[in-house]
């Protein structure tokens, strides 16, 4: 098998006489080996460096024939032979061609039609380092280990915030579902009453029994404000909410919230 | 780096393979790291010496060494919990549509019951509504109302004002204010 | 915890934070710790000086606080690698050579089309491989090649800079170094 694959190396109609030495390679092998190429250029910087070949002087001839040699290989074996691998070959026999012209009178670099070429394989060279330098940095996850101890989540108890404009609009839905528009229309007035009612059941909560007069700090008040604190104590009055009692007129007039014990 | 050769050695590397986990570490998975020359008596033993290294000279230790359930851990401190906290910043809570129309009718109509809030929802209080109110500090209860039961009477607090930055319950908005496009004032 | 009030209390919130964050941390992360609380140039300097604490006495520390593209982190001394590897036998994947050849002409090269690394590496560029890339936060697109077809251009990012342990691509190995000494001008 082995001889039946080297006989039937031809390269562009050419047969070719000898094929490289390194070129015997167990079949099996072959198709990892090939592979292995990253592409053309890959395989032509292989070559160049497998044959000592002068890099900035390639023997065009010789370099596409080892080439062609390689190509004809990953076809043999059926190997999925990109097309970027046909191309080059068209490009290094075109070069091959133009190396044949002859040459102008005088030289100049830019003219040799290799130089493209060289360009080429000189970066891809570059890249090929540059890629193994990276690969070769030190890596988090697997040479670095970055620091991470436990620490206790505290829930940083956030209370929610709420504008007076949700509250209104919490209030508005109420109201929507509710259809209490009609009966429960509240003023700026009754809200005040409202407030103040809070306030004295807090205050007789916490003293029990009060007397009325207590109740108002005419001193420190507006007289809007003890008009406020009266109408609040009718309200609770009138809502069964505190009691109201006097012994006897004139006497003082007491106030207890209607729960309150005593 | 060679095989550990003495106890500082063996110390230094469960401190670097535990400060670097992200996760407790078992005996077992200790036990690895020395590669089979590593005694489970002699681990444990180590593993206390390194808990009382970073448990001496303790207010400049961040850090201590805990063990927990899955294994050994370093864990920050308690007192930085609240600092590093402060990377992630939590979302926003937000109270649901039954607080928000609890604390509504309160507001409005306060004293009130929970009856009186149901009454008015139609729908039943879930008592932690009540609850998640109290703990704020934005409702108490102010006395009960002399019905059979005698449910307890709610109202906003000062520290509900302070809050919404109002100085009385007369700065909210007046119902009319908005209920006047719904609906024409009476002839 | 009350605020940190002197210079210690400080570098131990930063201690704490950076212990236990598990990845860099930036001076924007590290102010949020202080609420506010502090100046950026203080900031930088308390950094400075936990790192040089953390470098004194050197054989003692097994971590050390270093610096790269998106802030600051802990990360174990070399020396303890191989012995943390043990934990996991299952080593990350090494990437193939396309991909690495792919990662180097982006790094270098940036911002370049897939155009541009097919021509520099002589072959198709295969989808699987930018994937790769993406999905390991490694390069991303930052903009389109204002040609037919608008192509993308691919960029290394700052966690590629960071996983490696550098600053910046300034500190990758110059290019220089692989490119072979200019082409004489005459043979």
């Amino acid at each position: 098998m082995q001889t039946q694959l080297t006989l039937s190396i031809r390269v562009h109609g050419e047969t070719l006489a000898e094929l490289p030495q390194d070129l015997y390679i167990p079949p099996d092998a072959l198709e990892v080996y090939l592979e292995a190429f990253e592409g053309p250029l890959d395989l032509l910087l292989y070559l160049i460096r497998k044959h000592n070949l002068d890099i900035l002087d390639i023997p065009m001839a010789q370099l596409t024939a080892q080439y062609m040699v390689y190509v004809e290989k990953m076809k043999a074996i059926k190997l999925e032979l990109a097309a970027d691998y046909l191309l080059m070959s068209a490009m290094l026999i075109e070069i091959k061609s133009r190396m044949l012209l002859p040459k102008p009178a005088e030289i100049v670099e830019e003219d040799d039609p290799r130089a493209e070429l060289v360009r080429r394989l000189m970066e891809y060279e570059a890249i090929k380092l540059a890629a193994q330098r990276l690969d070769a940095i030190p890596q988090v996850g697997v040479d670095i280990s970055v620091a991470s101890a436990y620490y206790q989540h505290v829930a940083d108890i956030k209370q929610p915030e709420v504008s007076l404009d949700e509250l209104i609009e919490a209030w508005r839905n109420v109201l929507k579902r509710a259809k209490l528009t009609t009966h429960h229309k509240i003023g700026k007035a009754e809200l005040s009453v409202r407030e103040h009612m809070s306030q004295i059941l807090r205050r007789l909560k916490a003293d029990g029994m009060v007397e009325f007069s207590a109740l108002f700090d005419v001193v420190t008040e507006g007289l809007a404000k003890l008009v406020v604190h009266f109408l609040a104590i009718l309200e609770l009055a009138k809502e069964g909410l505190i009691r109201i009692t006097q012994q006897q007129a004139f006497s003082p007039i007491y106030l207890q919230a209607n729960g309150s014990m005593e | 780096m060679k095989e550990p050769e003495n106890i500082i050695e063996m110390k230094q590397v469960l401190e670097a393979a535990l400060l670097t986990a992200g996760q407790p570490l078992s005996l077992d998975d200790l036990l690895k790291l020395f590669a089979g020359r590593m005694e489970r008596t002699t681990l444990r033993m180590l593993l206390d010496e390194l808990k009382q290294d970073w448990a001496q000279d303790n207010t400049a230790k961040t850090l201590e060494l805990v063990q927990v359930a899955t294994g050994y851990r370093f864990q920050a401190k308690p007192q930085y919990s609240e600092f590093i906290a402060r990377l992630n910043p939590e979302k926003q809570p937000k109270y649901s549509r039954a607080v928000m129309e609890t604390l509504a009718i309160i507001a409005y109509k306060q004293p009130v019951t929970r009856g009186d809030i149901e009454q008015i929802r139609g729908v039943a209080v879930n008592p932690n509504v009540m609850r998640q109110l109290q703990e704020r500090d934005w409702i108490d209860i102010v006395g009960q109302r002399e019905v059979p039961g005698r449910p307890s009477l709610y109202a906003t607090t000062k520290h509900f004002l302070d809050d919404l930055n109002l100085r009385s319950l007369s700065e909210l908005p007046p119902f009319e204010d908005f209920a006047q496009t719904e609906m024409p004032l009476e002839g």
